[in-house]
């Protein structure tokens, strides 16, 4: 009789842990893009509405073969590095000067905040007064575009930064530069790596805008033309190449933060 | 020699000052020019506010007489303009709108009408076809001459101008229907004029003469050759093979050749300047609202250079 | 009810947790586990509430919840797991919401526990303004609002101040006292298993093995600070187990 | 002799705590405009480079009075608000599937990340096909544009809420359906809305995108004209304008924030 | 040299979180400092510090620092407060780098340093690879290498598990046996007052005023669990302040 009345404790517990899988990224990647070939081939999807995908890596690979690919390329690269490098040091530096200084960030707070939503590409018509046509303004523009994302991730960072290592810092009587060298800028790196992303994404975005501005080769240009006639291949083709350089740039920052940041659990 | 930066769309429109250059007018007058190619007229008409050229051609645009009004910008000259008998900016139906019965410009009320900005050539155009016709226009601003054509193509705005060499290849393929003529309702159209820095136009009167004669020596060749027709096949050819090295250049030159024959219009001879158009043009402005009631056509242009007609 | 483990072994990956553990957890009793650190225990208990499944081995459970029984395996945590967003009465409230039970039923058994637990007059506190002993109390009243066979307390003091902890074990002897109910404890405090154990099961390190079953059988409200009897069973407890604290201690951990 | 050595502890703590003060980012913006107002006066500052603060503000103020704020006002508010429901719903949702299952996880996240740095205006030729130039092409520019950032922060979210509660919720037998709508969605609340700022503020911006799209009125479409006109005073005006839209639904948010997280210390 | 509190009083705001506190700190001794939750415990231990000013009152030191004293006040956090991006051996750098010492001195104290704590094997891990315990033990080394005059801690036991809490005592009680400092050791747990105290003061609830100053003149080496007469001590100082444990753990905090 007792005997009936003996079972196994039921189980309940599991789940709510979902993992990436590798595997099933690429197979959605690739069924979306058959889907669409499919479509378009068979003329279900308008060639209006999307171009077929074949084309548009054949255009890709023609850009490659040509060399166009890197003439396009390489101003943008170059126009995306030097303004976010601008753009991320100073809203580094302006960040650190907010997060430890009560008078600049009673000053520049609400700045930054007026600042951040205002489109940049409404002031393109300034930034050629100010900075002329040539590069000096698609600097301008991707810097400031990264510049202010970057001030808030930083001073959030160094706000994070746990007060009992400072204290710490302070009750051994570290001076004050070696608190801020040895204490509040490690501390603060993860904040800001992980802003360093956010920003070098909307600098990618701000390459088009950029290159509105008298830009005869570029990513941005190339899609520009290509839309201005309509080519979907061709805008495709660059809509494909911002985007693996959006998911390239992240997985370096990725990377940078495994290495810099290998102190972290 | 003086250097200096010439503004330039990859248009037929701006062909004189390419034949200007390659034909070595210009080094003649002792001028060194350095294309700056720009993809729209605004951008270009504030590079030259900025400094960053020193003479451009483009049409009479609200951005051009706002930098004329803070003293930044002067017209100086004409450049495009339409003529009664040749082939000029054409009025265009949608596909969709054209079978619903908007077969003449006489049938726009009520019709959508696409332009690129408020302020724009096409807006005055639109505003002038429709004063005429006594129709009211809804105009439909997108940016682009690209997104038009798609708008166009896909019916969903109904009318619009444009010069004859994108207009015809439109018309051509089926996309779109003709409807009419501009210069039926804007006979002498000053169509684009030539400007510079105010700076320029005041202290450097020696350059900018010399522009100007190398710029019409250009505009004299290319009007013989392709809207007079008077330098033979082989000048025709000529002309064409030299525009075709700034324009539709990623063509193959049997396909550039027709859309750069087919944009010919008549580019104003000693670069005279129809001040009853321009004068137009300002009073529509200013009745739009899009500039400030003080601005005169003084204001706009420095008649000193050019014949003003 | 009982329960009882059969040579219950688990592993996380390549790393063996537990081995072997045979234990019988009797009504009406508190079996105390210690062990050093990572030996296991907080694995042990999960898998005997049903939370993991055992790789080897099983855990069966024998004889019936008893009447009124609404979650007849019930934890109470090392870290309160009160919802921050909800008040004192509101979680106690939640573990009862997912049970077929009129409103007046809702109300009573809520009465019944916070005045239990010395709650009544927080009710509606939200879990931030009370202190950590305060909490640690909401969360014994949310257990006993489902009225269950078996509480399964996962170093539930370790999270409090020294002189809260004393405090809370004067409530739960005398929570026990008043109505037995039957509990396994996890803890890493050798004092707190004197005080409050029936018996108390010693894990040896990684791979966490039962070595050693102690019974003390004094009253629990017998006891106290300071009795020899405790002392010594703890001397001997911590005899046992300094060695293998420290080399836990000392092992680095490869995250 | 050891009277003399008896002296007070030397404080040496303090600092590191920047505080805002409300009073100094004022003076900072009134001192900043009284500059520019001088210096445009002047002719210090070319009128080329920047307008005179106070016709910007006359042009505000007859904006106001003539009624054209509204009119270009009534537009943009509703494009964003439709736009970005549409944005934000559609992003919590798949953000919290992604949050919750492995499956939905593994094949969006490498979509979403490969989605998030195309630029919206780069498809604008795109959207007029797809949703035509009317107010469902602008609805669709603003959701895609507020879709991906909440997404993102959304199953960062979900991901971040304590685990310990959804096992606490497992052990007391909770049934699937209660723990999320009980444990998981309350935890994520606070991450969702902090990424609803970034979203909004995303979607403030491309307003003047979205408005490039045949618009008649909008503050983006008022923009875009005065840019064209190089009319710096309403270029400014409508750029204010914006701006203070911005500051205003984050303080909305914040608002609301206070309000429904108020169990959070 | 020796410290002095005269008459400190401290608010935060508005609220009174000393009053009139008046002590002597002695040269070679340990003084505990117990009280309920809130008290103002780690208050007092900064303002001795100076890492904040006291409203009234003076802290002030007499005599010179000992030759070799690099930072006469020296502070052991109940967080450990270890830089997560050094190293063991980083971590007790950081606090010589802002002083001229050769690299060979600097490399002697830091050897010696970790020599004393047992911690030489594990001179380049990294803290998040190691056991709470063991890294307490750096914070200890850290705080020996600046050879301070006087060594703060604040309840630097507390977050540890009872048995690692059991064998660090035992390594505080073999340093200090080896080499006599003095230190100001505020705790809740009266075992560990009563363990490493020298003299025990006793806090009231906020705002804390000095309740009992109690003498435990019984040599540290010889102390140990089941005790009886540090049993009496502890059970005198339960005594003296449950009523106000249970008052302060009752007690709504709003935030
Ligand atoms: N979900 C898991 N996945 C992988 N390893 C785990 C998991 N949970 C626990 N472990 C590992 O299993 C071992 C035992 O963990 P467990 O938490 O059961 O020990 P414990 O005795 O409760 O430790 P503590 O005294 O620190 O609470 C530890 O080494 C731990 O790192
Ligand atoms: N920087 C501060 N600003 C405002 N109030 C503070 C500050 N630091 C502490 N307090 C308050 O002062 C009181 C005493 O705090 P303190 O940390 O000194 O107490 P404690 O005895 O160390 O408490 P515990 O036992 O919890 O460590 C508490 O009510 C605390 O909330
Ligand atoms: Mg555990
Ligand atoms: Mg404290």
């Amino acid at each position: 009789m007792s005997e009936t009345h003996i079972r196994p404790v039921p189980f309940r517990g599991g789940g709510f842990r979902p993992v990436a899988k590798r595997g099933v990224g690429l197979i959605v990647f690739v069924t979306l893009l058959a889907l669409i070939e499919w479509g378009t081939r068979t003329g279900w999807i308008s060639n209006l509405t999307l171009p077929q995908p074949s084309d548009v890596a054949m255009t890709l690979v023609d850009l490659a073969r040509s060399g166009m690919l890197w003439t396009h390329l390489a101003p943008s690269l170059s126009r995306l590095a030097v303004g976010a490098v601008l753009g991320v040091s100073a809203g580094i530096g302006v960040g650190i000067l907010i997060g430890l200084f009560s008078h600049v960030r009673a000053g520049l707070i609400p700045l930054v905040a007026a600042l951040f939503p205002i489109p940049k590409i409404a002031l393109l018509p300034l930034f050629v007064i100010w900075f002329g046509i040539d590069e000096a303004s698609k600097y301008a523009l991707i810097a400031l575009g990264t510049f202010t994302p970057t001030v808030v991730a930083t001073y959030g960072a160094v706000d994070n930064v746990d007060r009992t290592l400072i204290r710490m810092g302070q009750s051994f009587g570290l001076s004050w530069l070696s608190i801020v060298r040895k204490i509040v800028l490690p501390g603060a790196l993860p904040g800001i790596l992980s802003g360093m992303r956010v920003s070098i994404a909307i600098g990618i975005i701000l390459l088009v805008a950029a290159e509105m501005l008298g830009a005869e080769f570029g990513i941005g240009a190339y899609i520009l033309q290509a839309g201005a006639l309509y080519d979907l291949e061709r805008l495709f083709a660059g809509v494909v190449i911002l985007s693996a350089l959006g998911v390239l740039t992240s997985w370096v920052i990725g990377r940078l933060e495994t290495r810099l940041l290998r102190w972290r659990t | 020699n003086t250097a200096i930066n010439v503004g330039a769309l990859r248009f037929t429109s701006h062909a004189a000052s390419f034949v200007a250059f390659e034909r070595g007018y210009f080094a003649e007058e002792g001028l060194d020019v350095n294309f700056r190619f720009f993809e729209a007229a605004q951008p270009m008409a504030v590079a030259i506010a900025s400094g960053d050229a020193d003479y451009a051609v483009t049409a009479i645009s609200g951005g051009l007489i706002s930098l004329a009004e803070k003293g930044a910008a002067k017209v100086i000259g004409g450049a495009l303009s339409e003529e009664p008998g040749i082939d000029g900016q054409m009025i265009l139906a949608s596909n969709p709108a054209f079978e619903a019965g908007l077969t003449a410009p006489a049938m726009l009320d009520g019709k959508s009408f696409a332009v690129t900005q408020p302020g724009s050539s096409f807006h005055y155009m639109g505003a002038k076809i429709g004063a005429a016709e006594s129709a009211s226009l809804s105009y439909k601003p997108l940016q682009k001459v690209g997104a038009i054509i798609g708008a166009m193509k896909s019916g969903q705005v109904d009318a619009w101008t444009i010069v004859p060499h994108i207009g015809k290849a439109l018309v051509g393929g089926g996309a779109v229907q003709q409807i009419g003529m501009v210069a039926d309702y804007l006979p002498d159209y000053q169509v684009t004029t030539v400007f510079t820095s105010a700076a320029n136009a005041a202290k450097e009167r020696a350059r900018t003469e010399a522009f100007l004669r190398a710029f019409s020596r250009g505009a004299d060749d290319f009007n013989a050759a392709l809207v007079d027709k008077i330098a033979g096949e082989d000048g025709a050819d000529d002309m064409v093979k030299l525009i075709h090295k700034y324009v539709y250049a990623d063509q193959p030159y049997e396909k550039a050749s027709k859309s750069i024959v087919n944009g010919a219009m008549r580019l104003n001879k000693n670069a005279s300047l129809n001040m009853g158009s321009v004068s137009d043009q300002v009073e529509w402005f200013k009745s739009e609202g899009l500039i400030k009631d003080s601005i005169t056509t003084e204001t706009l242009v420095d008649p000193s250079y050019a014949e003003m007609t | 009810m009982e329960l009882t483990l059969e040579k219950v072994t688990h592993r996380y990956g390549d790393m063996p947790v537990l081995q072997d553990i045979d234990l019988r957890i009797p009504t009406g009793e508190i079996l105390c586990i210690v062990g050093p650190s990572g030996c296991g225990k907080s694995t042990l208990l999960r898998l005997i509430g049903g939370l993991e499944r055992p790789d080897e081995g099983r855990v069966l459970q024998d004889g019936a919840p008893p009447p009124g029984c609404l979650n007849p395996l019930t934890y109470v945590f090392q870290d309160f797991a009160l919802l921050p967003w909800r008040s004192v009465g509101g979680n106690v409230t939640l573990v009862l919401e997912d049970h077929r039970l009129d409103g007046d039923e809702r109300a009573a058994i809520i009465d019944d526990v916070l005045a239990r637990t010395n709650l009544s007059a927080f009710r509606n506190a939200l879990p931030r303004q009370l202190s950590g002993g305060m909490k640690q109390r909401v969360a014994i009243a949310r257990a006993l609002a489902v009225n269950p066979a078996v509480m399964l307390l996962d170093e539930p003091l370790s999270a409090l101040d020294a002189q809260t902890r004393e405090l809370l074990m004067e409530d739960l002897v005398g929570l026990w006292a008043r109505q037995p109910f039957t509990a396994v404890y996890v803890t890493h405090n050798l004092a707190e298993a004197v005080r409050l154990g029936h018996r108390v099961a010693v894990l040896s390190r990684r791979p966490g093995r039962l070595r050693e079953m102690l019974e003390i059988d004094m009253p629990l409200d017998e006891r106290g600070v300071g009795d020899a009897r405790l002392d010594s069973v703890q001397q001997h407890l911590w005899h046992l187990m300094k060695d293998e604290a420290m080399a836990a201690d000392q092992e680095l951990l490869d995250v």
